[in-house]
C-alpha cells in the first residue's frame, strides 16, 4: 500500500533527465535509406511504358507527353505524371518499372495551400529531392514480373544437323502462357512493328487461351503469321519493354503459337468471307510476302486479283531464300492456302517479261504491282571471283530449295557475316553431313563479333553446328591453283570498316594473311533486285532513286498504275515486305474506289 | 458505504428491453465520441445514464467505413495489398500478413523461409508498437497522462526501426504476397537492441508508476470484469481472454510463420478486471521483445525474401476460400479469401478482433458501469474502429 | 429523420407538458457572417501572430492521420514548443486538422465540429485522401476533395504525413495566418450556400439545421 | 483426415453437402439453410466448436446466390470448420443464431447493411449500423458499382488525364503517315 | 475596523490595482513553468514560458463568440471576480502597506466565501450552457469541492482557534519570528488537512474530475470560448494564487516581501503538481470518501487539539 503510494513519486527523476525531444525535428530528420519519399524519375531510362499506371491501384498516375522528349522506337515519349491526392506511397510502380528509372528519394515533407499543385512530374518538374542518394529502389530482383524468358525447346545441334528438319519445336500451351504472361500489354512494341500488329492484344489472348481470337487479330494485319511466326526479324522485341531488364517477350514465337493452334479450316473460318466482286483487276508480280500481302488484302475487299510467279511455287524468298530448317514449306504452303482461299489466282512458272509483258499488265489490268523481291546476289569482285566454284549464296539457296542438284564440297568457304551468310553455311553443313558425315564450313565476315549483322541466334546455333566462324577477315582473293581448282579464300585482318565519315572504306592488315581452305566459296553479301522484266521502255520512263524504283510513300511509282512493294523497294525483310503490301494495298483500293467514284 | 441501491433502475418492459422513458427526466442520454478525446478512435458511444450509473450503451460505429472489401473486389491481388494496411492503422501488419498469407495459400506459393523471419519479426515489432499505445491510452484515460509521454516516446523509437527496415513509419506495405520486400538493413540487429533496452526501462518506470500506483489500483481493480463464460458467447480473444484466465493464442494454438521455432509461455492473468488485462498486456510486451531477441539471433543470414510471382499485373488465382488468422496485439485477426478464378478477389472478409469486442462484448459490459469508468473500460477492450467497420 | 429530432410533447418532471422542437430548440439558425478584422492593421497583426503562435488543435481524429498526431504531442516532436496545443472541444479549438479521408458519416460530425469552432478559424487537410480521394478514390463512402465541403488553408501531402511534415505543415499556416490570408471562415461565411448544397449533396439524411454553430 | 473424420460423425446425424478440406485444420461444409440451426447447435454443444470465429456472406451474383459462411472455431483442437449456406439471392433471408452467440447479432446487423440479408428476430437489426443516410443497392452486393457510385456522388479534382503509350507512339510516329 | 474604514487610503485602489497585475503576470508566468516542469517528467520541454500570454491574446483576439444566455456570460465574471476579490481581500505582502489591499476588510470568513463564489458563479454559467458535459462537470465539481472545503473549513476554525482571530492579517502576525512559529509546525494537523483540500481544490489528479478531459471533455467549461475563456484564463492565473496566499498566510508564515511570496507560492503549487502528475485521477465518489476518510478526521483532530 505504501510502496502503491510511494513508488509514483520515482517519475519525477525524469526532471533531471535531459528531455528526449528532437531539436529541430524540420531540419535534423532526414528518412531512412530506404525511405518512400516523394518519387523521382530518370528521364532518360523512362521509356513510358505506362506499367506504372496499370499498377497504380490509385489510379494516381498519368501519363502525358513532355517537352524535348520525343516518341521513339521503344519509347512512347510519355512520362508518368502522379496526382499526390491519390498516391499512397506503396511503391508498387517503382517495383513494377520496367527500366528501373522510377524511384522514390527519402524527402517527405510538401506543404501547398493550392491542392491543384500536386500533379506531380517526376524528373520534369524541378524539385530539390530529384538527386537525393537515399530513398526506396526496388531490390535488385524485379519481383512482380519475371525476367527471364521461357526457354525455347529446340532440337540439340546433334539432332538437326543431319536433316532439315524444323528445329524450333514451338511452346507447348503451358509455357506459351508462361511467356505470354510476362507482357506487361504496354504497347510500344506496335509501333516499331512494320506492319503495326496488335501485339499486346494477341499476347492476352494466348494469356487467356483464346486462340481464335488470337487468329483474328493476327490477320487483321498480317496473312503471314506462319512465317512471321518463325523467321521474322522481331522489331518489335527489340523496342519491347522487358528487354531492359530481362529478356524480351518471345513475341514471335507466341505469334506461331497462336497460329499453330487454330486448324487450317478453322482460320478460315474465323477471318470470313471477301467482300462482294467490285469488278476491278489487279495485276501482281512476284508472289512473295508483298505481292501476296497486296493480293490478300485486295481480295478480302472484292478487287479481282492475279498473281504473276516466275517460280513453281509462292512464298519468293522466305521459301527461295530461307532454308526449311528454319521455315517448313508446308507452313508457308498453309499461309498461302489461306491467301488464294481469299479468291486470289496464281499463276506460277509465268515470268513477267518473257511468258507476259509489262505492257500487256498495264492494259489488261486496272493496278500493277511489282514485288518482285532481291533475288540477284552481289559479287565481292576479288580475283577469282569468277570461277564456277564461286557461288551466290542466294542462288544456292534456290537450288536447294527447288532440289535441284548440288556438288556438295567437302570443306567451303561463305564470305559475308549476315543471316543469308548464316543461312548458307547452315544449309551446305546439312548437306555436307548428309553427304560425308562431317561438316567443314568455314565463315568469314568484315565486322568484329560485337557487330555483326546476323542475329545472334542465328550466330550462336551456327557455331553449335560447327561452322567456323572468324570474324574481321577481308576477303582477298579467292586462291586458284594452276589447274584452275579452287583451293581457298585468302583473307587480310580487318583494322576498320568504316573511314570517318561513315563511309564503307575497310582497312586491312595485309601482314595478317590467312588462306581458309575451301573447294567452294559462297558469296553472301548482299542481294539485287532484277529489274530485267520492266523492258527498257518503262525502265526509262520510271524514276529511280539509287539502284531501286521511286516509289512515293503508298509505292506507288511515278508511273500512275503501277505500285511496287516489298524487297525490291524497300531492302529485305519479311514483315516491312508484308507492311508494304498493305500500304499498297490500301492505296489500290483507294485509287480504284476514287475512280468509280469519278465514273 | 456510499453505493447506492440502483436496482430499481431501469425497469424491464415485458418483452425484456429496457423500460427507459427519456422524458421521464430520470435518464440522460449521453454521447461520447465521435469527437471525443476518451475514445479510441473515430467512433461513438451512446449511453443512457442515470445519476452516475450507465444502464445502457450503443457503441455506433461506421466512421471510418470506407469499404475496402468491396474496394478489394475491384483491384488485382497485387493492388490489394498496400490498401489492406489502411484497415488497421496502429497495428497494419497483420493485414498485410493475413492478406498475403491467405493469397499465397490459394495460390500455392511457397514462401521462402527468410521471409518468413523477417514477417515474425514485423509482426512482433508491431505487437510492441500497439502496446504502447494501448498502455499509454490505458493511463491517459484515467488521468495519468506522463505514461502516454513515456510510451509513445519509445514507440517512435520502434517506428524508426520500422522507417529504416520497411521504409515508412506507420504503412509499411512490406509484406507482400510471396515473401517480404527486402531483408534486414546494415546493423539492424544492434540499433534494434538499443531501441529493445530503451523500451525496457521505460517499461520499468511503467510499471513503477502506473501499476504501482495506489489510485490507479483503485480504479482499476476489480472494475470491468469479464466473465469467463462470456469468452465463447461474446467472441472474445486475445489479452482479453487471456486475462479472464482463457490460455487462447493462435501463436500457440496454430502456429503460424517460425512461432514454432521460438521458445515462449503464454501470459495470462487471473482476475479479468481492467488492472489484469493491462498487466496481460505489459507482460505480453515483454514477451515480444524477448521474441525479437530470438528472432533476431535465431534467424539465417542469407536467402531469398520472395518466391517466384507470376507477372502480378494479370495475376489469375484458381477458385477456393479459405481463412487465415494470426495473434495481433487484440486478439485474433483473420482473413477470410474467396477467389473465383478471376485476377480479383471474389471477396475479402476481415476478421478484426474488435469487433466483437467494442460492440456486443462492450454494450454488455457497460451496463452498470460508472460515467468515469466507461472511457478506461472501452479503452481495457483495447479496441480499433477501423477494423471493426472497414 | 431520427426520432429524438422529431418535434415532441415532453412532459417535465413536475408535470409540465412542454412542446420540443429539438431542430430549432436546440440549435442556432443564424448564418454565419463575414467578420471583419480589428479597426487598425497594427492591432490586426498583433492578433493575427497571437493566432498563428497559439493553435489549438480540435481533438477529433477524423481518419488514420491521427496516428501521428501522438508522436507529434509527445516527448520526441514536443509541438507544444511550437505554441501547438490539443483541445477537446471545437469550442476552444481554431484549428480543425482532417486526418485523412472523411467518410459521409464522418463528414457530418466534421461539420458540425467546424461550425461550432469560433473564428477565425483554420483548417488543415493530412493527406492524399483530402485533396483528391488518395486511396480510396473509388470508395462510395467517402468524399473526395475535402475544398468541396469546407474551406481549406493548408494541404500535406503523404500518406500518411510524418510528424515533420505536419510540423512542416503548420509552420506553413503559421505563415499564412500572419500574413492575414487564413481567411477560411470568411469564405466559408461568403460562400455558404455553395458549400451546404455540397455538403446535402453527399450527406443524405441532413436532419440538422443549415448552421448550427 | 482429421477433418474427414468429423464429418464422417456429423454426416450420421445430419444431412451434409459437400466437404473442401482446406488445410489439416480448417474444412468448408455445404449446409441446406434449414440445417443450419441444429447443426451449428450441435457443433457448439458437442463438438467443441464453441468460437464463432466470423459470420460473413458472398455475393455469387452469376448463379442467383448469397454464401453465408459460418466459421467456427474449436479451441481444445484448434481446428476450424466454415459451413457454408446457399441462399437465394432474390429472397435473402436467414435464421437468425443470435441466441446461440450474442456476438452473432452484430454480424447479422452488418449483412443486413451490406448484402441486405435479412435475419428476422435478430436485435436492433433495423437500425443503421456502418452506412448513415444509405438509399439504393446495399454496397456489398456485386452488382453495386462503386466507382460508378463515387463518380456521380463526388467530384474529382480536374486536371487530370492520360495517354496510352501505344496510341500516342502511333500519332507520333506513323499514324497519318504512310497511310493515304 | 471602523477607524479603517473611515480613513480608507485611496491611495489603496492603484496598489491593490498594481497587486493583481503582478499577481497576474507572475501567475501567467508560474504557471507555464510548471506546465514545463511537468512537461520535463513526461521527457519533453513543454510551452513556451510566454505562451500563456499569447493563448490570451489569441482567445481575445478571436472574432466571434456566442452566448447561451445572460448566466453563461456571467459565469466567468463571476468566476473572475471571485479570484480577483479573494486577492483584494487577503494580505499580500505581510507589512507591507501597499501591497495589504484591502485585507482589513476582509477576514477569514470572506476569504473562504470567495473560494466558493467563483465557484458557484461558474456552477451558473456553465449550467446555462446546456451541455451535457457541462452539467455533469458541474455536478462532480460541487459535490467534490465541498467534499474538499470541508477538512479546508475545518483546518482553518482551527487555525482560527489556534490565533483566537479571523483576520488573516493577525494570523499571519502571530506566525513570525521564525520558521518554527508557521502553522505548519504549530498546528501540523490543520495544515496536514488543509493541504489535502488543497489538493483537491487544484484541479489536478487524482481531483480533476471535474475537468476529465477523457470522459466528460472538459466539464464545466467545455462551451466557454474566445472572451469568456479568456477571461477565465485570467481567473486561472489569479485565483489559484490568491487562494495559495491564503493557505500561505495561514499555515506558511505569509510573506513579507514579493520574492518571498514568489517562491512560497510556487512552492506550494508544486504540491499539487508534484502529486498530480504521477496519479490518475478518483472517481467523484472515490474523492469524496478520501476526503472524508483521510482529511476530516485530521481536520477534526487539528481541532479537536487546539
Amino acid at each position: 500500500m505504501i510502496r502503491d503510494v510511494l513508488s509514483p513519486f520515482t517519475a519525477w527523476k525524469n526532471l533531471f533527465r535531459e528531455p528526449v525531444t528532437i531539436k529541430d525535428p524540420l531540419n535534423e530528420r532526414p528518412g531512412s535509406a530506404r525511405y518512400r519519399g516523394f518519387h523521382q524519375n530518370d528521364l532518360d531510362k523512362c521509356i513510358g511504358c505506362g506499367t506504372c499506371e496499370t499498377i497504380c491501384q490509385n489510379g494516381a498516375i498519368d501519363m502525358l507527353p513532355v517537352d524535348g522528349v520525343p516518341a521513339k522506337l521503344g519509347d512512347s515519349g510519355l512520362r508518368p505524371r502522379i496526382d499526390y491526392g491519390r498516391c499512397c506511397w506503396c511503391a508498387l510502380c517503382v517495383d513494377v518499372c520496367m527500366t528501373g528509372s522510377l524511384t522514390m528519394s527519402n524527402e517527405y515533407k510538401w506543404i501547398e495551400s493550392d491542392p491543384d499543385k500536386y500533379l506531380y512530374m517526376p524528373g520534369v518538374d524541378k524539385k530539390h529531392w530529384d538527386n537525393a542518394e537515399l530513398g526506396y529502389r526496388r531490390h535488385e530482383e524485379r519481383h512482380l514480373s519475371p525476367g527471364d524468358r521461357v526457354d525455347m525447346p529446340e532440337l540439340h545441334a546433334e539432332e538437326r544437323i543431319g536433316s532439315f528438319i524444323e528445329m524450333v519445336k514451338g511452346y507447348d500451351i503451358a509455357q506459351a502462357q508462361l511467356e505470354a504472361d510476362r507482357c506487361v500489354s504496354c504497347g510500344l512494341c506496335i509501333a516499331s512493328c512494320p506492319a503495326h500488329m496488335a501485339i499486346p492484344d494477341y499476347i492476352k489472348a494466348v494469356r487467356n487461351g483464346d486462340y481464335e481470337r488470337g487468329v483474328q487479330l493476327l490477320y487483321e494485319t498480317n496473312p503471314f503469321s506462319q512465317v512471321c511466326g518463325r523467321v521474322c526479324t522481331h522489331c518489335c522485341e527489340s523496342a519491347c519493354a522487358a528487354r531492359h531488364e530481362g529478356d524480351p517477350i518471345a513475341i514471335r514465337w507466341l505469334k506461331r503459337h497462336i497460329i499453330d493452334q487454330v486448324p487450317q479450316e478453322r482460320i478460315l473460318q474465323l477471318i470470313g468471307k471477301p467482300a462482294a466482286p467490285t469488278g476491278k483487276k489487279v495485276a501482281i508480280v512476284g508472289a512473295g510476302p508483298a505481292g501476296l500481302t497486296t493480293a490478300f488484302d485486295l481480295a478480302r475487299l472484292g478487287h479481282a486479283v492475279t498473281v504473276f510467279e516466275a517460280q513453281a511455287a509462292g512464298g519468293g524468298m522466305t521459301r527461295y531464300g530461307i532454308p526449311e530448317y528454319r521455315l517448313p514449306y508446308d507452313a508457308l504452303d498453309r499461309d498461302i492456302a489461306v491467301i488464294t482461299a481469299m479468291g486470289v489466282e496464281i499463276k506460277y512458272n509465268h515470268r513477267v517479261g518473257t511468258d507476259i509483258s509489262m505492257q500487256q499488265l498495264e492494259t489488261d489490268y486496272d493496278a500493277v504491282v511489282l514485288a518482285i523481291g532481291l533475288h540477284q546476289g552481289r559479287s565481292t569482285r576479288i580475283p577469282g571471283s569468277d570461277h564456277p566454284q564461286v557461288r551466290k549464296a542466294v542462288d544456292l539457296l534456290r537450288q536447294i530449295t527447288t532440289g535441284e542438284k548440288i556438288d556438295v564440297p567437302k570443306s567451303m568457304v561463305v564470305i559475308g557475316g549476315g543471316n543469308v551468310a548464316m543461312d548458307i553455311a547452315r544449309s551446305m553443313a546439312r548437306l555436307q553431313m548428309q553427304q560425308y558425315g562431317e561438316i567443314r564450313v568455314t565463315l568469314t565476315a568484315l565486322e568484329d563479333k560485337a557487330h555483326f549483322l546476323a542475329d545472334p541466334v542465328e550466330v550462336k546455333e551456327s557455331i553449335e553446328e560447327q561452322i567456323n566462324i572468324l570474324d574481321s577477315r577481308g576477303p582477298q582473293a579467292c586462291v586458284i591453283d594452276a589447274d584452275g581448282k579452287l583451293l581457298g579464300l585468302k583473307t587480310w585482318k580487318v583494322l576498320s570498316i568504316f573511314d570517318e565519315d561513315r563511309r564503307f572504306a575497310p582497312k586491312y592488315d595485309p601482314a595478317d594473311e590467312q588462306i581458309h581452305e575451301g573447294k567452294m566459296i559462297v558469296e553472301a553479301i548482299g542481294q539485287m533486285a532484277d529489274v530485267s522484266l520492266l523492258g527498257d521502255a518503262l525502265t526509262e520512263k520510271l524514276e529511280w532513286n539509287r539502284g531501286r524504283i521511286q516509289i512515293d510513300p503508298n509505292g506507288r511509282t511515278s508511273e500512275h498504275w503501277l505500285w511496287s512493294a516489298g524487297d525490291c523497294v524497300k531492302g529485305p525483310d519479311v514483315i516491312n515486305a508484308v507492311a508494304d503490301g498493305h500500304r499498297v494495298a490500301t492505296s489500290i483500293h483507294c485509287v480504284l474506289t476514287q475512280q468509280e467514284a469519278k465514273i | 458505504m456510499f453505493e447506492l441501491d440502483r436496482s430499481q433502475y431501469p425497469q424491464k418492459k415485458p418483452d425484456g428491453t429496457l423500460d427507459i422513458d427519456l422524458s421521464s427526466g430520470k435518464y440522460l442520454k449521453l454521447w461520447q465520441g465521435p469527437q471525443h478525446p476518451g475514445i479510441t478512435g473515430n467512433m461513438a458511444i451512446e449511453l443512457t445514464v442515470c445519476g452516475d450509473e450507465v444502464v445502457e450503451g450503443k457503441t455506433h460505429v461506421g466512421y471510418l467505413h470506407r469499404g475496402f472489401e468491396k474496394l478489394m473486389e475491384r483491384r488485382t491481388f497485387m493492388q490489394c495489398f498496400p490498401i489492406v494496411c489502411r484497415i488497421c492503422v496502429p497495428e497494419p501488419d497483420f493485414n498485410e500478413y493475413c492478406y498475403a498469407a491467405a493469397v499465397e495459400e490459394l495460390a500455392g506459393l511457397e514462401v521462402p523461409e527468410m521471409a518468413n523471419w523477417i514477417r515474425t519479426l514485423i509482426l512482433e515489432m508491431g505487437r510492441i508498437n500497439s502496446y504502447l499505445m494501448y498502455l499509454g491510452g490505458q493511463a491517459g484515460a484515467l488521468g495519468l497522462g506522463v505514461i502516454g509521454q513515456w510510451t509513445t516516446y519509445v514507440r517512435d523509437l520502434m517506428l524508426d526501426r520500422f522507417e529504416e527496415l520497411t521504409g515508412a513509419r506507420i504503412y509499411h506495405m512490406f509484406i507482400l504476397p510471396g515473401g517480404v520486400r527486402d531483408r534486414l538493413p546494415e546493423g539492424f540487429a544492434g540499433r534494434m537492441e538499443k531501441a529493445l533496452q530503451e523500451i525496457e526501462s521505460t517499461l520499468g518506470d511503467v510499471e513503477k508508476v502506473m501499476f504501482h500506483n495506489a489510485v490507479f489500483k483503485k480504479r482499476t481493480v476489480g472494475v470491468g470484469v469479464i466473465e469467463a463464460g462470456w469468452v465463447d458467447s461474446y467472441g472474445i480473444t486475445g489479452p482479453n481472454a487471456r486475462a479472464a484466465g482463457v490460455a487462447k493464442d493462435v501463436r500457440k494454438d496454430q502456429p503460424y510463420l517460425v512461432y514454432p521455432e521460438l521458445d515462449f509461455e503464454l501470459v495470462t492473468g487471473k482476475d479479468s478486471d481492467i488492472y489484469a488485462r493491462a498487466d496481460v498486456r505489459r507482460r505480453d510486451l515483454l514477451l515480444s521483445v524477448d521474441l525479437i531477441r530470438q528472432i533476431l539471433a535465431k534467424m539465417p543470414k542469407t536467402g531469398e525474401v520472395m518466391a517466384k510471382l507470376p507477372n502480378v499485373l494479370h495475376w489469375k488465382i484458381p477458385r477456393g476460400e479459405t481463412y487465415v488468422r494470426g495473434e495481433c496485439s487484440r486478439g485474433e485477426y483473420g482473413y477470410y479469401l474467396v477467389t473465383d478464378g478471376s485476377g480479383y478477389p471474389r471477396r475479402v472478409n476481415v476478421r478484426g478482433p474488435s469487433y466483437t469486442h467494442s460492440i456486443a462484448l462492450f454494450e454488455r459490459m457497460v451496463i452498470n458501469a460508472n460515467i468515469s469508468d466507461v472511457a478506461a473500460l472501452l479503452v481495457s477492450l483495447h479496441t480499433y474502429p477501423p477494423e471493426i467497420e472497414r | 429523420m431520427k426520432e429524438e429530432l422529431l418535434k415532441r410533447i415532453v412532459k417535465t418532471p413536475d408535470g409540465q407538458e412542454i412542446e420540443v422542437d429539438p431542430l430549432l430548440d436546440y440549435y442556432c439558425q443564424e448564418g454565419p457572417t463575414v467578420q471583419p478584422p480589428a479597426y487598425t492593421a497594427i492591432i490586426e497583426k498583433l492578433f493575427n501572430w497571437a493566432r498563428s503562435e497559439s493553435l489549438w488543435i480540435l481533438g477529433f481524429g477524423t481518419g488514420c492521420g491521427a496516428i501521428e498526431m501522438r508522436p507529434l504531442m509527445t516527448p520526441r516532436f514536443d509541438a507544444y514548443r511550437y505554441g501547438i496545443q490539443w483541445r477537446p472541444t471545437p469550442r476552444q479549438s481554431n484549428l480543425f486538422v482532417i486526418s485523412g479521408y472523411l467518410s459521409t458519416k464522418t463528414l457530418k460530425r466534421v461539420i458540425r465540429s467546424y461550425e461550432q469552432m469560433q473564428g477565425p478559424k483554420y483548417v488543415v487537410g493530412l493527406g492524399s485522401c483530402t485533396i483528391n480521394g488518395g486511396m480510396y478514390w473509388d470508395s462510395y463512402n467517402t468524399i473526395k476533395r475535402l475544398d468541396d465541403y469546407l474551406p481549406v488553408d493548408v494541404y500535406i501531402a503523404g500518406c500518411m504525413p510524418r510528424p515533420e511534415a505536419l510540423l512542416a505543415g503548420f509552420e506553413e499556416l503559421k505563415k499564412i495566418i500572419r500574413a492575414g490570408k487564413a481567411e477560411g471562415a470568411n469564405l466559408y461565411a461568403k460562400n455558404f450556400e455553395w458549400y451546404k448544397a455540397n455538403q446535402k449533396s453527399v450527406i443524405h439524411d441532413w436532419d440538422m439545421p443549415d448552421y448550427n454553430w | 483426415m482429421v477433418m474427414q473424420a468429423l464429418y464422417d460423425t456429423l454426416k450420421q446425424r445430419f444431412p451434409l453437402g459437400e466437404l473442401t478440406v482446406q488445410r489439416d485444420n480448417l474444412a468448408f461444409i455445404t449446409v441446406e439453410a434449414v440445417r443450419l440451426y441444429p447443426l451449428l447447435r450441435y457443433l457448439r454443444d458437442h463438438e467443441g466448436f464453441s468460437h464463432l470465429v466470423l459470420l460473413t456472406a458472398v455475393d455469387w451474383l452469376e448463379d442467383g446466390q448469397f454464401q453465408l459462411t459460418y466459421l467456427l472455431n474449436n479451441r481444445a483442437k484448434c481446428q476450424d470448420v466454415g459451413l457454408r449456406v446457399m441462399i437465394p439471392r432474390d429472397k435473402p433471408e436467414m435464421e437468425s443464431i443470435h441466441d446461440l452467440w450474442p456476438a452473432a447479432a452484430t454480424y447479422q446487423r452488418e449483412l443486413r447493411e451490406m448484402f441486405g440479408i435479412d435475419f428476422p428476430g435478430s436485435p436492433r437489426l433495423e437500425e443503421e449500423f456502418i452506412l448513415e443516410g444509405w438509399h439504393g443497392i446495399p454496397p456489398y452486393r456485386r452488382d453495386f458499382d462503386t466507382l460508378a457510385y463515387a463518380r456521380e456522388t463526388f467530384r474529382d479534382r480536374p486536371g487530370r488525364e492520360t495517354r496510352d503509350p501505344a496510341q500516342h507512339m502511333k500519332q507520333q510516329l506513323y499514324g497519318d503517315k504512310g497511310d493515304v | 475596523m471602523m477607524e479603517a474604514l473611515v480613513e480608507f487610503n485611496w491611495m489603496r485602489i492603484p496598489w491593490a490595482l498594481l497587486t493583481v497585475f503582478i499577481v497576474f503576470n507572475y501567475g501567467f508566468l508560474m504557471t507555464a513553468l510548471i506546465q514545463k516542469i511537468a512537461a520535463r517528467v513526461g521527457r519533453r520541454h513543454g510551452i513556451p514560458i510566454w505562451q500563456n500570454y499569447i493563448d490570451l491574446i489569441k482567445n481575445y483576439a478571436l472574432r466571434t463568440s456566442i452566448t447561451h444566455g445572460v448566466m453563461f456570460y456571467l459565469g466567468p465574471v463571476f468566476r473572475l471576480s471571485g479570484g480577483v476579490g479573494l486577492l483584494l481581500f487577503v494580505p499580500t505582502i505581510y507589512g507591507s502597506d501597499m501591497f495589504s489591499n484591502f485585507s482589513f476588510a476582509g477576514d477569514l470568513i470572506l476569504a473562504l466565501y470567495f473560494v466558493f463564489f467563483g465557484t458557484l458563479g461558474m456552477a451558473l454559467g456553465a449550467a446555462e450552457s446546456g451541455h451535457p458535459y457541462s452539467a455533469i462537470g458541474i455536478t462532480r465539481g460541487l459535490s467534490q469541492m465541498t467534499a474538499a472545503e470541508l477538512p479546508f473549513a475545518l483546518a482553518v476554525f482551527a487555525v482560527a482557534l489556534q490565533y483566537q482571530t479571523l483576520s488573516i492579517t493577525d494570523i499571519v502576525a502571530a506566525q513570525q519570528g521564525g520558521v518554527l512559529n508557521w502553522t505548519l509546525f504549530t498546528n501540523p494537523f490543520a495544515v496536514a488537512a488543509a493541504m489535502m483540500s488543497f489538493l483537491g481544490s487544484m484541479m489536478r489528479p487524482p481531483f480533476d474530475v471535474v475537468l476529465a478531459p477523457q470522459e466528460i471533455p472538459i466539464g464545466p467549461p467545455t462551451e466557454y470560448h474566445s472572451s469568456f475563456l479568456a477571461m477565465m484564463q485570467t481567473n486561472r492565473a489569479l485565483f489559484p494564487i490568491a487562494k495559495i496566499v491564503v493557505y500561505m498566510n495561514l499555515f506558511f508564515g505569509g510573506a513579507a516581501s514579493w520574492p518571498v511570496l514568489f517562491l512560497k507560492v510556487f512552492l506550494i503549487y508544486m504540491v499539487s503538481a508534484f502529486v498530480g502528475v504521477v496519479f490518475p485521477r478518483f472517481r467523484v465518489e472515490q474523492s469524496i470518501r478520501w476526503f472524508l476518510i483521510w482529511a476530516v478526521p485530521l481536520g477534526i483532530l487539528a481541532v479537536v487539539l487546539v
